[in-house]
């Protein structure tokens, strides 16, 4: 008992309110049953408008060419690689509260891991869409894919990153929805079993795959679930990995960079809870969660983003020390073009919000100040893009020779398509805290169940 | 218990006891099922019916309850077999996929590189073994579990509805040795349950 | 008409023939062997490496209506160039469909390789410019 | 060959039989027009029908799947191998003899013919890009009377009514306006049209003149010959602001002779020393060893200074380059009869006459000058005169067989109006331009590759211009028209030029000798015999007294011709169009060029419109900064702004003739004024230092001779290795390049012929600026050293054919891969269009279809095609491939011919063939024997980015200058 004790002093009780667990089930389940707050309508409306945007942009670029676009020669790659990473790192917060800090028997993640590993999926979903129609010949992209074939007898190249990418993005893709469908499968039956329409009853039914919460099946599932968290932790590693190979193992200068793996991981679990902040802090403003997502929960995300924010500022300063100290003409170049080339406020911005930004965390009342906090997030959000687009383009537009640099101007099919993934993203979280449970309900009683008062183990 | 422990999670080593095979002939009724309000009244309960020699039980529970198994006496879990298995075998594919199209398929010279070379095989390895092994993990936990399964005897008990929610049921399967309603529902309503009711299979 | 004033005169066959060359205006030929247009095959490289008609269009001889034979696709190009010896024949037998040698066309074909050095390419711009 | 070049030309008389065949090209094939955006060679394929059976497609609806083949066979014709022409090209009165290659009857791609005297194999960027104006769309395809379409039997019919004699008389009110005239058919049928019109004048005028020249040579030795100039016998050049590499030259065996003495192999070679005084930077300047900017005004008393110093009798001249005179009057003094001394077109016509005095002096006369008398007088008085008779209404007919003086006349002539004052105007053009529209008749011009005919070269050669197919648009040559006006005996132009010829010849063997001469693309004994005329020192010391100096103070506007449109005669050329200026590098325009210095002064920035105000007339174009421009001067193309034009050259530019007046043609003062409003230029190369990096190398003589590995020294390179085995690329073919910096002069022809063999598309001025520009081979060019003053260095650049390519490495469906012969293959049919190779690619040498380049493309721009290169969609990646066509065709050849080995030189690519200084070398590099591997082993050779281990199969030779020590 006297251990159970410190443990109530080391970690007070993430659900405040002493609710039951019928409550937690009303409360959450009510969300998805009840009429939505006006506010969802409006925003529905909105995203959905500007979802409609993206589809016209990428159509029409379908149908004319990469040339509606602002890229050229040299910068071959501008917006889109740069919105790709961008959202890759996004989701990677996900796949981190939901797996890593499961592993690290982080307590406080069983509120947040939901909504946090939807936002990974539909991250995912936005980042794909860029490398999808980023090809010249989008009807021809089905040949990124091992797809045998008896007519050409040509097969991918193995060598190339882009081909380790489309390993890795839709290797993520697969077992987040798998990892986040099984967390999912109990709170389905939850689901079911309070349906009153023969509608809800029946689709919650199949999706629920029949679960009863059998002693013998719970054995098997807390296992599953503890393998896929195991799973998760090193692939979400490797996908910014992979990302940062596409850069690194090119000879560009800007790209040409070894620390780039650990600088990614960083910068995408950095951009990442940046936005699950931003997600929360909405979210239980709009539904009246402050019992479930607490402080402390905000607090502890805003420490990772500290921490992160160190580790990313820590990449930059390591980066232009390589470049100074190889004595490469060719990659000094590189770097101070980043600095005081014609793209000089893309590097200060992404150092302002990157690194100076978040050091406001290291106060209390900073972090645990909501307006604050999400100011932080959106800044971050903006100074993560920025420096994508630096390594991205800037780095193209000035490399070995001269004569070929050149410039970059973004079109506004570049601007809108940008715009449209978010419209597509917000429109995707929307429909999930209207569907399904945005809190996992078995999770949260299973917690309150080991800090109920009169703890029952099996010491007796 | 150490204090940073999660109880949700929490390893069941494995236990000696009869084990409760699934496979039963045919019954007519599935068991005697009784409702607990809490967890703790269901791990006493079971341990209660367990002392008058019942083995043959399962229990039902809106989220793992601590310690439940080991009163129940299940083994632990065999999954990770599954996901072994599968990761190597993913890990196989994707050597063998790069391989033989690298240099049996067709033989292109790549930017002076070898036609396979493990440096630029391992990413891809590596992703197709988690790919794999995820597969392996889901789908064997289900297999494990005959799920999906469209219908089952426990949703015929009155409280049924709340076994999601806040309710935990227990239930005496029948088909154990020296099984009989009669000193069943007698051991669930001593033990404390309520809605004590015959379960038709 | 060289031939043709003499042989067949008045065949109803030949009449576009006879038109052609009365009016000037060229038969228009149905093109039945289409190869893509970033495809490019020389019929003189394989002719004079002893490559036979029958190899890529069939027993034209034998068809009363032309049609195409082979899939003529990438990989039938490749699996021939990785291989040629099978399809290798002395140089003046490639218009004789029917070719039966005396002994192992492909032994044969080995030996034509051998002395030719038959490098067929397997590379892109071999048949891709 | 000759055999064929006739049988060729009888079965294009079988195809003109339709009158169908003019209407069907004139609505250029409406129905069934295939995308080309597709890389369709099928869609080439039923072009092939087309111009094979013309005759028969005008019957068919021509459905997809027939092909026709000709009904009647064409002697050693295999449809789909290209067969070659002899012909010839003319410009500004100067002929390049051609072989055309033609592809089923279309002319796709224009080659230098080797046995002739002015090209030896290479050709001009004008001439490569010529038979992109043959399928120019927009030309001329039928008669216009007053505007309004009419037949050729309309004119013919009014020419019979209104050249009679009876009504005519002796054609007192007759005057005929034609280009300078080269060809001898030509001017036989305008000798018989003036015998029949004794009172009729003949006017030739060509916008840029060599007035100035022949006026020198006048003032110098009483009459005007022309002088020829013999570069590769030359040690010292001195050029008084001739850019004879270039602009001012149509003959590019001057390239070939200069680069012969620029081409060194080892440091006890010698080379030549170029000294050059200009205003504007020219590739010649760019060349020099020793550059003098200067005002155009100012060159004068620098030629007297140098005159002085070889003590000849001239009027005193005070320069600020006594030094640099000083030591170039020793230099040529050290090199009697080895020395050359030139003046350019801008030059007053005393300079050229000091110029032959200095010549004369240092007995250079026969050994590096010879000269020529070709009857050729200055134009612009006459053209003057012309108009002043227009203007008074003295001239009831004028005839002009070619050109555009409406457009390019001085404009204090006020051409375009006083044309008006002739009651009968007859225009012949290719194009309706500016003249066409105010003229009464408008005829089709023919263009020189659907017509016969034969051209002088500059020493005199005279080679026939054969057909390569049927005029398209039922076009006539000027020959043809004044046949038919002066009512000559042969009407077609195969009459005229063949009944010229052949009784020039022993009856016996004269039909021999017209097919040999069809063959060989010369006739031979044609060229002009030397003479050797007496120069009188006097004349030149009294010119020269006349001159006026300078005016030192106030700006200097200049006007030379641009390296785009010529005179303005290729404006519609897109190829020409987008091909970067080799100094300024931009393209779809001109600017005003000043200095550094001058636009700081002056507080001007590039893209500032400025208002220039010279010869009563003022017009508003952007500026161009240009290091190595002289200060306080402005150089301004010609040739731009055409107001009446087809669709690619309209309004393109600003026109400049606005400014030219006939007292001063090139060189006037001016004044300038900033209006505040900017203006898009369309450049390809934004960057023009290198940054320190060691991307073109060069030294002097000296260096080099000291340390003949300087290349070396120059950037070290870390010891390379790679973590894989290398593949082994030691047997067979193994196909490498080397491009010797010090002969190329950056010309462009490479560019051009890039373009047309592998069918580069070009993009417009809109998609230029926002760099994507398509072309292959690019010339990269570096300035060194002062901003104002700068040496220049140009580079040409295409795939670098890397051993160890990055992007093969990063392409995720291996759509470019490496062949066992060093190539790196680029398949465009399996291309996704990543963009990933182009980022990884150190050079950016890879092009990308970002759009639909060929969307709108009407089937006859389509038939200019080389059907040996696939026509890219959009969304692929493309580049160079060392004319991979081109490799395997002589491979297959010589599998064909038993299997034999490939001869070195065998295979050219199309920027080799056509380079007039010989400085691209292709080949085996396997074989230790082969040209490309003697270069390789020499020690100026280098690779470009060499310590990235991606070992490019092109090196480069090191530049090297030879400046004169005493001026070090």
């Amino acid at each position: 008992m006297a251990d159970l004790a410190i443990t109530r002093e080391l970690n007070p009780p993430l659900i405040t309110g002493h609710p039951s667990y019928a409550d937690v089930t009303a409360k959450v389940s009510g969300i998805t049953e009840g009429r939505m707050p006006r506010v969802w309508y409006y925003a529905f409306g909105v995203t959905v408008t500007i979802t409609g945007v993206l589809i016209a942009m990428l159509s029409y670029l379908a149908l004319t060419g990469i040339g509606v676009w602002g890229n050229n020669q040299p910068v071959g790659w501008a917006f889109e690689i740069t919105d790709f990473v961008f959202w890759i790192g996004i989701g990677h917060a996900g796949t981190l509260i939901s797996a890593i800090l499961f592993l690290l028997r982080q307590r406080w993640r069983t509120s947040i891991n939901r909504a946090a590993e939807a936002m990974t999926l539909f991250a995912v979903a936005c980042a794909g869409l860029f490398p999808l129609f980023h090809v010249g010949r989008p009807w021809r992209a089905y040949w990124l894919f091992p797809v045998p074939n008896d007519y050409l007898g040509v097969w991918q190249n193995f060598r190339s990153p882009l081909m380790w990418d489309v390993f890795a993005v839709s290797t993520y893709a697969t077992v987040s929805a798998l990892f986040w469908y099984t967390g999912l499968i109990p709170d389905l039956a939850t689901l079911r079993d309070r349906a009153v329409t023969p509608a809800r009853k029946y689709i919650f039914g199949i999706l629920s795959l029949g679960w009863r919460g059998s002693a013998r099946h719970w054995r098997h599932y807390e296992k599953a679930y503890l393998l896929l968290a195991g799973l998760s932790t090193p692939l979400v590693l490797s996908v910014h990995t992979i990302v940062s190979f596409d850069f690194a193992v090119s000879l560009i200068p800007g790209w040409h960079s070894t620390i780039f793996p650990p600088y990614f991981v960083a910068g995408a679990i950095f951009s990442g809870f940046a936005m699950v902040v931003t997600l929360m802090v909405l979210a239980r403003e709009v539904f009246g969660l402050k019992n479930l997502v607490t402080m402390k929960h905000l607090e502890n995300m805003n420490k990772v983003i500290l921490a992160t924010s160190l580790m990313v500022g820590f990449s930059y300063l390591i980066e232009f020390f390589t470049a100074w100290y190889s004595g490469n003409m060719y990659e000094r170049y590189a770097f101070y073009n980043r600095m005081f080339g014609p793209f000089w406020w893309v590097g200060w911005l992404m150092v302002f919000c990157n690194v100076l930004a978040p050091q406001v965390f290291w106060s209390k009342r900073m972090r645990t100040n909501v307006p604050v906090m999400f100011v932080v997030s959106i800044l971050v959000n903006i100074g993560m893009w920025m420096e994508r687009f630096a390594i991205v383009a800037v780095s193209l537009s000035r490399d070995y020779l001269p004569s070929s640099w050149g410039n970059y101007r973004p079109t506004y099919v570049d601007i809108l398509t940008l715009t449209g993934s978010f419209g597509l993203f917000f429109t995707l979280f929307l429909l999930f805290v209207r569907f399904l449970p945005m809190i996992s309900m078995t999770e949260v009683k299973g917690m309150m169940a080991a800090d109920a008062p009169h703890q029952v183990g099996e010491g007796l | 218990m150490s204090p940073l422990e999660d109880p949700v999670i929490e390893q069941p080593e494995p236990s000696s006891g009869a084990a409760a095979a699934p496979a039963e002939p045919q019954r007519q009724i599935y068991g005697i099922v009784a409702e607990f309000e809490d967890p703790h009244e269901l791990l006493k309960a079971v341990r209660a019916v367990r002392h008058r020699g019942y083995e043959k039980l399962d229990a039902y529970t809106p989220f793992p309850v601590h310690g439940l198994d080991r009163a129940l006496g299940l083994k632990a879990s065999n999954l990770g077999w599954f996901v072994v298995g599968c990761g190597i075998m993913g890990a196989f594919a994707a050597v063998l996929l790069q391989w033989w199209t690298g240099t049996i398929g067709y033989p292109l010279v790549l930017g002076g590189k070898p036609f396979f070379a493990p440096e630029f095989a391992t990413p891809i390895t590596f992703e197709l073994t988690v790919l794999f092994s995820a597969f392996g993990a889901v789908f064997g936990m289900l297999f494990l579990n005959g799920l999906p399964r469209y219908s089952h005897p426990i949703f015929e008990h009155a409280q049924a509805s709340r076994l999601t929610d806040d309710r935990f049921l227990l239930a005496i399967e029948a088909g154990g040795e020296n099984f009989d309603a009669e000193q069943a529902i007698a051991a669930l309503e001593a033990a404390g349950g309520k809605h004590v009711e015959v379960v038709a299979e | 008409m060289n031939c043709h004033a003499q042989v067949k005169k008045d065949s109803p066959l030949l009449q576009p023939i006879r038109d052609a060359v009365a009016t000037g205006k060229p038969v228009p030929w149905v093109h039945i062997h289409i190869m893509p247009g970033y495809v490019y095959f020389n019929h003189a490289a394989h002719v004079n490496s002893g490559v036979s008609c029958v190899t890529c269009h069939g027993r034209i001889d034998q068809m009363v209506r032309v049609r195409q034979a082979k899939p003529l696709n990438m990989a039938f190009c490749v699996d021939c160039h990785r291989n040629p010896a099978p399809n290798i024949r002395p140089v003046q037998f490639v218009t004789q469909l029917g070719w039966k040698p005396d002994g192992d066309p492909a032994a044969i074909g080995r030996e034509l390789v051998a002395r030719n050095h038959l490098q067929p390419p397997t590379n892109c711009s071999g048949c891709h410019r | 060959m000759s055999e064929t070049g006739r049988q060729y030309w009888r079965s294009l008389q079988e195809r003109a039989n339709s009158p169908d065949v003019e209407r069907w090209l004139q609505n250029e094939f409406p129905e069934g027009a295939t995308e080309l955006d597709a890389p369709s060679r099928r869609s080439l394929l039923k072009l092939m029908g087309a111009s094979l059976g013309l005759a028969g497609l005008t019957a068919c609806s021509r459905p997809v799947e027939k092909i026709l083949p000709l009904s009647k066979g064409v002697e050693d014709y295999i449809p789909g191998n290209p067969m070659y022409y002899a012909s010839v090209i003319s410009l500004g009165g100067t002929a390049t003899g051609l072989v055309v290659e033609t592809h089923d009857g279309r002319p796709t791609k224009i080659e230098g013919n080797p046995g002739h005297p002015a090209s030896g194999g290479a050709c001009s960027a004008f001439a490569q890009a010529s038979v992109l104006g043959l399928y120019d769309p927009d030309r001329s395809k039928t008669v216009l009377r007053n505007g309004s379409p009419a037949s050729w039997d309309d004119f013919a019919r009014f020419a019979a009514g209104h050249f009679d004699p009876a009504r005519i008389g002796a054609g007192e009110r007759l005057r005929f306006l034609s280009l300078r005239v080269n060809s001898p058919s030509l001017e036989a049928v305008r000798a018989h049209a003036l015998a029949r019109f004794p009172k009729a004048r003949w006017i030739e005028y060509e916008p840029i003149s060599e007035d100035e020249i022949l006026a020198g040579a006048a003032i110098a030795f009483a009459k005007p010959v022309r002088p020829h100039y013999h570069f590769d016998k030359a040690d010292v050049v001195f050029s008084l602001d001739a850019d004879f590499l270039g602009l001012d030259s149509n003959n590019i065996a001057y390239i070939r002779d200069f680069s012969k003495r620029r081409r060194i192999s080892s440091p006890k070679d010698t080379m030549n020393r170029l000294y050059m005084a200009e205003s504007r930077l020219s590739i010649t300047g760019a060349m020099a060893d020793h550059r003098l900017r200067m005002k155009t005004g100012a060159i004068r008393d620098l030629a007297l200074e140098v005159a002085r110093n070889l003590n000849l009798d001239v009027p005193a001249a005070s320069g600020p380059n006594a030094k640099w005179a000083a030591a170039l009057a020793r230099d040529l003094a050290r090199s009697r009869g080895r020395s050359l001394v030139l003046a350019g077109p801008r030059q007053p016509a005393a300079v050229h006459a000091l110029a032959h005095w200095i010549n004369h002096a240092l007995a250079n006369e026969g050994a590096t000058v010879t000269y020529t008398e070709t009857g050729a007088a200055p134009e612009l008085p006459a053209l003057k005169q012309l108009a002043q008779e227009l203007r008074s209404g003295q001239v009831e007919t004028l005839v002009i067989l070619g050109g555009n003086p409406a457009y390019d006349a001085p404009a204090d002539l006020r051409f375009d109006a006083v044309m008006k004052n002739a009651p009968v105007t007859i225009h012949l053009g290719l194009d309706p331009n500016e003249t066409a529209g105010l003229a009464q008749w408008h005829l089709p011009e023919a263009h020189y590759l659907e017509s016969w005919g034969d051209a002088r070269a500059l020493d005199g050669t005279v080679s026939i211009q054969q057909p390569m197919i049927r005029p398209l648009y039922g076009g006539k040559t000027a020959a043809e028209v004044l046949a038919l006006i002066g009512g000559y005996k042969d009407r077609n132009g195969y009459d005229i030029v063949r009944n010229y010829w052949l009784p020039r010849w022993s009856a016996g063997d004269a039909e021999k000798a017209w097919r040999r001469a069809l063959y060989d693309g010369v006739i031979p004994d044609t060229a002009y015999a030397p003479v050797e005329p007496a120069l009188d020192a006097k004349r030149v010391a009294a010119a020269l007294a006349g001159t006026a100096p300078p005016a030192s103070e106030g700006l200097e506007l200049t006007f030379y011709p641009s390296a785009a449109t010529w005179d303005g005669r290729f404006a519609d050329n897109g190829w020409l169009q987008e091909a970067p200026d080799p100094i300024t590098k931009l393209t779809w325009d001109n600017a005003a060029l000043v200095s550094p210095a001058t636009a700081r002064r002056l507080g001007l920035e590039t893209e500032d419109i400025v208002a220039i105000a010279a010869g009563g007339a003022e017009i508003e174009m952007p500026v161009w900064v240009q290091p190595g421009q002289a200060d306080d001067t402005i150089a301004v193309a010609l040739g731009y702004g055409r107001r009446r034009a087809g669709r690619v050259g309209r309004n393109v530019g600003h026109d400049s003739y606005l400014l030219r007046t006939s007292a001063a043609p090139y060189v006037t003062g001016a004044a300038i004024n900033r209006t505040g409003r900017k203006y898009k230029l369309a450049n390809t190369q934004h960057h023009f230092v290198m940054e320190g990096r060691p991307l073109v190398r060069e030294a002097t003589l000296e260096e080099y001779r000291k340390d003949p590995d300087f290349v070396d020294k120059i950037a070290e390179t870390p010891k390379l290795f790679s973590i894989f085995g290398q593949h082994d690329y030691s047997k067979g073919y193994q196909w490498g390049m080397a491009i010797d910096l010090n002969a190329c002069v950056g010309c462009n022809a490479c560019v051009l012929a890039c373009q047309a063999e592998n069918n580069v598309p070009i993009v417009g001025k809109d998609q230029v600026t926002r760099g994507r520009e398509m072309h292959w081979l690019r010339l990269d060019r570096y300035f060194t050293g002062p901003e104002d003053d700068p040496q220049t260095v140009t580079q040409p650049v295409a795939c670098q054919q890397c051993e160890n390519a990055p992007c093969e490495t990063v392409c995720p469906v291996a759509a470019t891969s490496h062949s066992p012969e060093g190539l790196n293959d680029m398949v465009y049919n399996r291309c996704v269009g990543t963009r990933y190779c182009s980022n990884n690619c150190p050079y950016k040498v890879r092009r990308f279809n970002f759009l639909d380049w060929h969307k709108g493309l009407q089937e006859v721009e389509k038939m200019v095609f080389n059907p040996d290169v696939t026509v890219r969609m959009r969304g692929v990646m493309e580049k160079c491939t060392y004319c991979v066509q081109r490799i395997q065709e002589k491979k297959i050849q010589a599998s064909v011919e038993g299997h034999r080995e490939l001869r070195d030189g065998e295979i050219v690519p199309a920027c080799q063939q056509t380079c007039p200084a010989d400085a691209i070398v292709f080949g085996n590099i396997n074989d230790p024997n082969s040209r490309v591997s003697q270069l390789k082993k020499q020690t100026r050779r280098y690779e470009m980015l060499a310590q990235l281990n991606v070992k490019p199969r092109t090196s480069y030779l090191a530049k090297v200058r030879n400046p004169n020590p005493e001026l070090a």
